[in-house]
């Protein structure tokens, strides 16, 4: 359960709403919030860094730790379905480097300022971003999307 | 946000680009790594992963609650309890699911089974890729898995299974001790006891050894949090962190056992955390065994379909740790029987974030003792 | 009888001869390395081919090896890619022709044999860096350029520890060598027979990519190194060259320190030559199958910083010992 | 030997009067045009084939560790001439040992066509197999015989190292009987 205070100090700081593992900030306030969070608050450890997609919005959630004090706090954003890109947070936190680039290859959602933007679980000419749940798990292995000149290839 | 495949070219003058895997004698499976050499000095190291990718996460959100547990133990496959064992607990506590404490004991003596055995391999692995496939690298594995058999047998004898043991269930445990297997147990803890001996005087007693592992691959303290690595390694750095200790699951809060933990950071501090690990497992093995609790190990009400088990609405991280570090399932609920979003908390996906920071620098001899002082399982990393 | 022992027959004869029983022994040796390594590892090695004991593995695997594909990749140097394996086997077959097996016994019994020995012995690592530039291929390109980087180290303080043989029989004659220790063997000369056997020993792991110092050989970070493109009998041979290579080394460490073919009466020279052989291959086997390997920079690290000074010593030290006697 | 005529390339070889070509030989191709190719697929090759055949080092998932408990001291296939080779290029069998996924694919068939023929593939566990329950998922090949040939087939998830040495005494018997998928 994330520290009572510090969910304080985040809602009046960055107008943040908590929820049951930690905060959610807005969009403009992520970079901030975490580097408070680093360097003010002692949440020094990076645990991981999650994608969600509801029906409005892509969710992006990383979770800190205070190795300290034995506290977890996710700090959620939510990233819009039509301009899916939000900051890179690889600069703050080194080890969202990676969870980084598998959120951008299951999910599809960019990172700006991102070190290495690459594919990292699905080869690099993978046409999907298969953890969206306009994906359907059947798609074969094989799967080329629809392009124009070919519109049979999809699948 | 889109970027090219790795290429595997030289660009200054004589520098060698040298691509390791994803078929290599020690990249622990099928890890790919392109190391840019300097005659034989690593000066930049680029893993890349996904050869196992098995859409782990995708396939959680089509089955239903109940059927997943086995899917999991396939994931970190060294300690497959560990991660079923993470995934019961999410969904228990989601759920808010009863768990008789006899359960919860007896998935601590299967997790702690698993990870003597888990570190068996790893330290017979760290041998192949140390002394070779021939050479006394090879003596090692054979020693290791030596061990490992007998545990494994015995783990075959509780639950029916070599080591996919599928023993965590929701809200129990699947398989009961008995008075015979506790007994065997016990004998056997004994026997894997005086083992270690032999294998501390054929790897961290052995001069060659220690010049190997000494200050290669240092991690130090912020790294390791930055990158927020975990497990031994992280412990290795000097961070005495255990989410046995730190956030107590199954039976670990009644149980007595320290934390081990090494200031230095580099390979050979991290071989010590391992071994040590191996003798407090043991001790804790023992500790369970004498103070069991009895009762049943399963109260939940027998379900007529298994898929009905629904959880409410709402989010959730739950960890263990694994033998490789801080294993965590992050499940997102929408009220129905299946998972709406459940992220895997891979410790070694964490771990091997570390390589490019580290392998700069060293040989190309450290570089395999590197990745094995880091013991990934591909099948964590990729999911 | 003695007459064809002598001249060009006796050379011819001799040669069919020790190369058929070089060969076998070659063959046979990767049983024994695979039988003791097992026994080393609680396990029972080759048993099923051949009953009792996998007696007929060898000549599975040279059969089988002989009628797989022979592969010549398209981007390797396809003449230094063939030559490599030869370059490999004969040497390190040549160098038998000097080992004496009887009172003035060798197929070449020059003035000189020790020196050309040694040269012939070091003529294999040639094949080995042919072999690796060869290939076209990183890992070979990495382990031939670590074969030439411990070459130009080991190579050192094993001719100087080679020397106190030489020394002390003041020949550089085989025969000679071994005549000289009907009294006593080399290596039970105080001090200096048991360090320059040490010197040997670790050098001749080296040279024949044995642990703890395989460097150019190292399975887990190099692959299959230098022979990484090989398949069928070139692969057949590089196997062969290199128990060739350690066998020619055990005979001459036999020889020089050991005494070589010299041994009580009630068996024949050449059955204690042979036996002091296979007891310095086990020797070797026990080290190989029980070390870590060293990383490079520690191997040559190890070689100039103790084996040289130690051999030079030693050298110093016998060099006065037998000016003031 | 001097009296008899020696056979002309492309023209029928003379037999031995009284003996059938099939009597002398195990295998006769005949060619267009009359010519005769005989083949003797010889028992001792298959029994060498059969007696040294090294796998490659290579393993995918969970059954490579299953295979290696079968390398290691309690099972020992050293018994039986088997080592490991850690080059495509002197191996003999391949041991597809876990899941096959799409991006590993590509690698797989490489190194099957990197090892020097005869080569055979055995399919250790059912992910190799056919997908086992990854099977529907985007990234996982259902099953590496969509990518190589496969001779034998182990099943079980994993497969205990018993299974697995089935499997390669199966395969021993398969190579005597001088069959090879691919061939």
């Amino acid at each position: 359960m994330p520290a009572p205070e510090i969910v304080a100090v985040l809602t009046s700081r960055f107008s943040a709403a908590s929820f049951a593992l930690g905060v959610e900030v807005p969009a403009a306030s992520l970079l901030a919030a975490l580097r408070a969070l680093r360097d003010v608050h002692g949440y020094r450890y990076y645990v991981l860094g999650s994608g969600a997609e509801t029906e409005s919005s892509f969710e992006v959630a990383h979770a800190v730790r205070n190795i300290e004090s034995n506290d977890t706090l996710f700090v959620k954003v939510r990233v819009p379905k039509d301009a899916p890109e939000i900051d890179s947070i690889a600069f703050v936190y080194a080890g969202a480097e990676w969870q980084e680039r598998e959120i951008w290859d299951l999910f599809g959602v960019s990172f700006r300022a991102h070190p290495d933007p690459r594919r990292i679980l699905m080869p690099d000419d993978y046409p999907g971003h298969p953890l969206r749940k306009s994906f359907a798990m059947d798609t074969p292995w094989g799967y080329r999307p629809a392009t124009p000149g070919n519109p049979e290839a999809g699948s | 946000m889109s970027g090219g495949p790795i290429e595997v070219v030289e660009r200054d003058f004589g520098e060698l680009a040298l691509n390791m895997g994803p078929q290599h004698p020690s990249t622990h499976g099928v890890l790919r790594l392109v190391l840019h050499l300097s005659g034989e000095t690593v000066i930049k190291a680029i893993p890349v992963i996904g050869y196992l990718h098995r859409g782990v996460e995708k396939l959680s959100e089509h089955l239903a609650y109940d059927q997943l547990a086995p899917v999991y133990e396939r994931d970190d496959y060294l300690a497959p309890t560990a991660n079923s064992n993470a995934y019961v607990l999410a969904v228990e506590r989601l759920g808010a699911i009863d768990v008789p404490r006899r359960a919860k004991w007896l998935r601590a003596f299967v997790s702690e089974w698993q990870r003597v055995a888990s570190h068996l391999v790893w330290l017979g692995t760290l041998g192949l890729d140390l002394g070779g496939a021939l050479g006394g690298g090879t003596t090692l594995y054979m020693y290791c898995f030596r061990e490992r058999e007998k545990i494994l047998d015995f783990l075959e004898e509780l639950t029916g299974t070599r080591y996919h043991t599928n023993f965590n269930l929701i809200g129990g445990a699947r398989y009961d001790l008995d008075k015979t297997s506790a007994a065997k147990s016990d004998a056997l803890a004994a026997s894997v006891e005086a083992a270690l001996p032999e294998l501390w005087a054929m790897s961290g007693s052995n001069p060659i050894f220690q010049e190997r592992t000494r200050n290669v691959g240092v991690i130090s303290k912020d790294l390791a949090q930055g990158v927020g690595i975990t497990g031994p390694t992280l412990r290795a750095s000097g961070i005495a962190y255990d989410v046995r200790k730190a956030a107590p699951y199954d039976a670990y809060g009644e149980l007595n056992f320290d934390i081990v933990t090494r200031t230095a950071g580099d390979a050979e501090a991290r071989f010590q955390v391992r071994m040590d690990e191996l003798a407090v497992s043991l001790k804790l093995v023992k500790q369970i065994v004498a103070g069991l609790p009895s009762g049943p190990i399963f109260t939940r009400k027998p379900l007529k379909n298994p898929k009905a088990t629904k959880l409410p609405k709402g989010e959730i991280y739950a960890a263990v740790e694994s033998p490789r570090g801080e294993l965590g399932f992050h499940i997102v609920s929408d009220g129905t029987a299946k998972p709406y979003r459940l992220k895997i908390n891979a410790p070694s996906f964490k771990n091997l974030q570390i390589v490019p920071h580290i392998l700069p620098g060293g040989l190309v001899a450290d570089v395999v003792a590197i990745l094995g002082s880091l013991d990934p399982v591909l099948g964590d990393v990729d999911r | 009888m003695s007459a064809l022992l002598t001249g060009w027959t006796g050379a011819v004869v001799f040669s069919v001869a020790v190369l058929a029983v070089a060969m076998t022994c070659v063959a046979y040796m990767t049983w024994l390395e695979r039988k003791i390594a097992a026994r080393m590892q609680n396990r029972i090695g080759p048993y099923e081919v051949g009953f009792p004991h996998g007696w007929l593995q060898p000549i599975a695997d040279v059969t089988k090896l002989l009628i797989k594909e022979d592969i010549t990749p398209r981007a390797a140097d396809s003449l230094l890619f063939n030559l490599g394996p030869i370059l490999v086997v004969v040497p390190a077959l040549v160098g038998f022709a000097f080992i004496p097996v009887g009172r003035g016994l060798a197929i070449v019994d020059h003035a000189y044999s020790f020196l050309f020995f040694t040269a012939f012995a070091s003529l294999t690592l040639l094949g080995v860096f042919a072999a690796g530039w060869s290939s076209n291929n990183k890992y070979a390109l990495l382990s031939a350029l670590r074969m030439v980087a411990m070459a130009a180290s080991y190579e050192v303080p094993m001719i100087l520890s080679l020397l106190i043989p030489a020394l002390l029989s003041g020949s550089f004659q085989l025969t000679a060598v071994v005549e000289a220790q009907r009294g006593l063997w080399f290596i039970a000369y105080p001090v200096v027979g048991q360090v320059a056997f040490g010197v040997f020993l670790l050098c001749a792991l080296a040279e024949g990519n044995k642990s703890p110092l395989d460097i150019l050989d190292a399975e887990s970070e190099l692959v299959a190194a230098y022979n990484v493109e090989y398949s069928r009998i070139k692969f057949a041979l590089f196997y062969a060259g290199e128990y060739a290579h350690t066998l020619a080394i055990c005979s001459l460490a036999a020889t020089v320190f050991l005494g070589g073919y010299l041994g009580p009466a009630f068996l024949p020279g050449v059955v204690w030559l042979m036996l002091k052989c296979v007891i310095l291959f086990v020797l070797i086997l026990w080290i190989r199958w029980s070390l870590m390997r060293m990383r490079i920079d520690q191997a040559i690290r190890i070689n100039w910083m103790f084996l040289l000074p130690a051999a030079l010593a030693n050298l110093l030290i016998a060099a006065s010992w037998v000016v003031r006697k | 030997m001097a009296d008899e005529p020696l056979p002309v390339l492309g023209q029928p070889a003379a037999a031995p009067a009284g003996t059938a070509l099939t009597d002398i030989a195990e295998e006769v191709v005949r060619f267009p045009g009359g010519g005769v190719a005989v083949l003797r697929s010889d028992a001792l090759f298959h029994w060498a084939q059969k007696s040294s055949m090294w796998p490659l080092t290579f393993g995918l998932a969970c059954c490579a560790i299953e295979m290696m408990a079968t390398f290691a001291g309690r099972f020992d296939l050293d018994r039986f001439g088997i080592f490991l080779r850690p080059t495509p290029r002197q191996s003999d069998v391949m041991i597809i040992a876990g899941t096959v996924t799409i991006k590993m694919a590509p690698r797989i068939r490489t190194l099957y066509d990197q090892m020097a023929h005869p080569k055979w593939v055995i399919s250790m566990g059912s992910c190799a197999n056919s997908g086992d329950h990854y099977r529907n998922v985007y990234s996982v090949v259902p099953g590496v015989d969509h990518v190589i040939p496969v001779d034998i087939y182990v099943a079980g998830c994993p497969p205990t190292p018993e299974a697995l040495l089935e499997g390669i005494f199966a395969l021993q018997r398969k190579i005597m009987e001088g069959d090879r998928a691919g061939a």
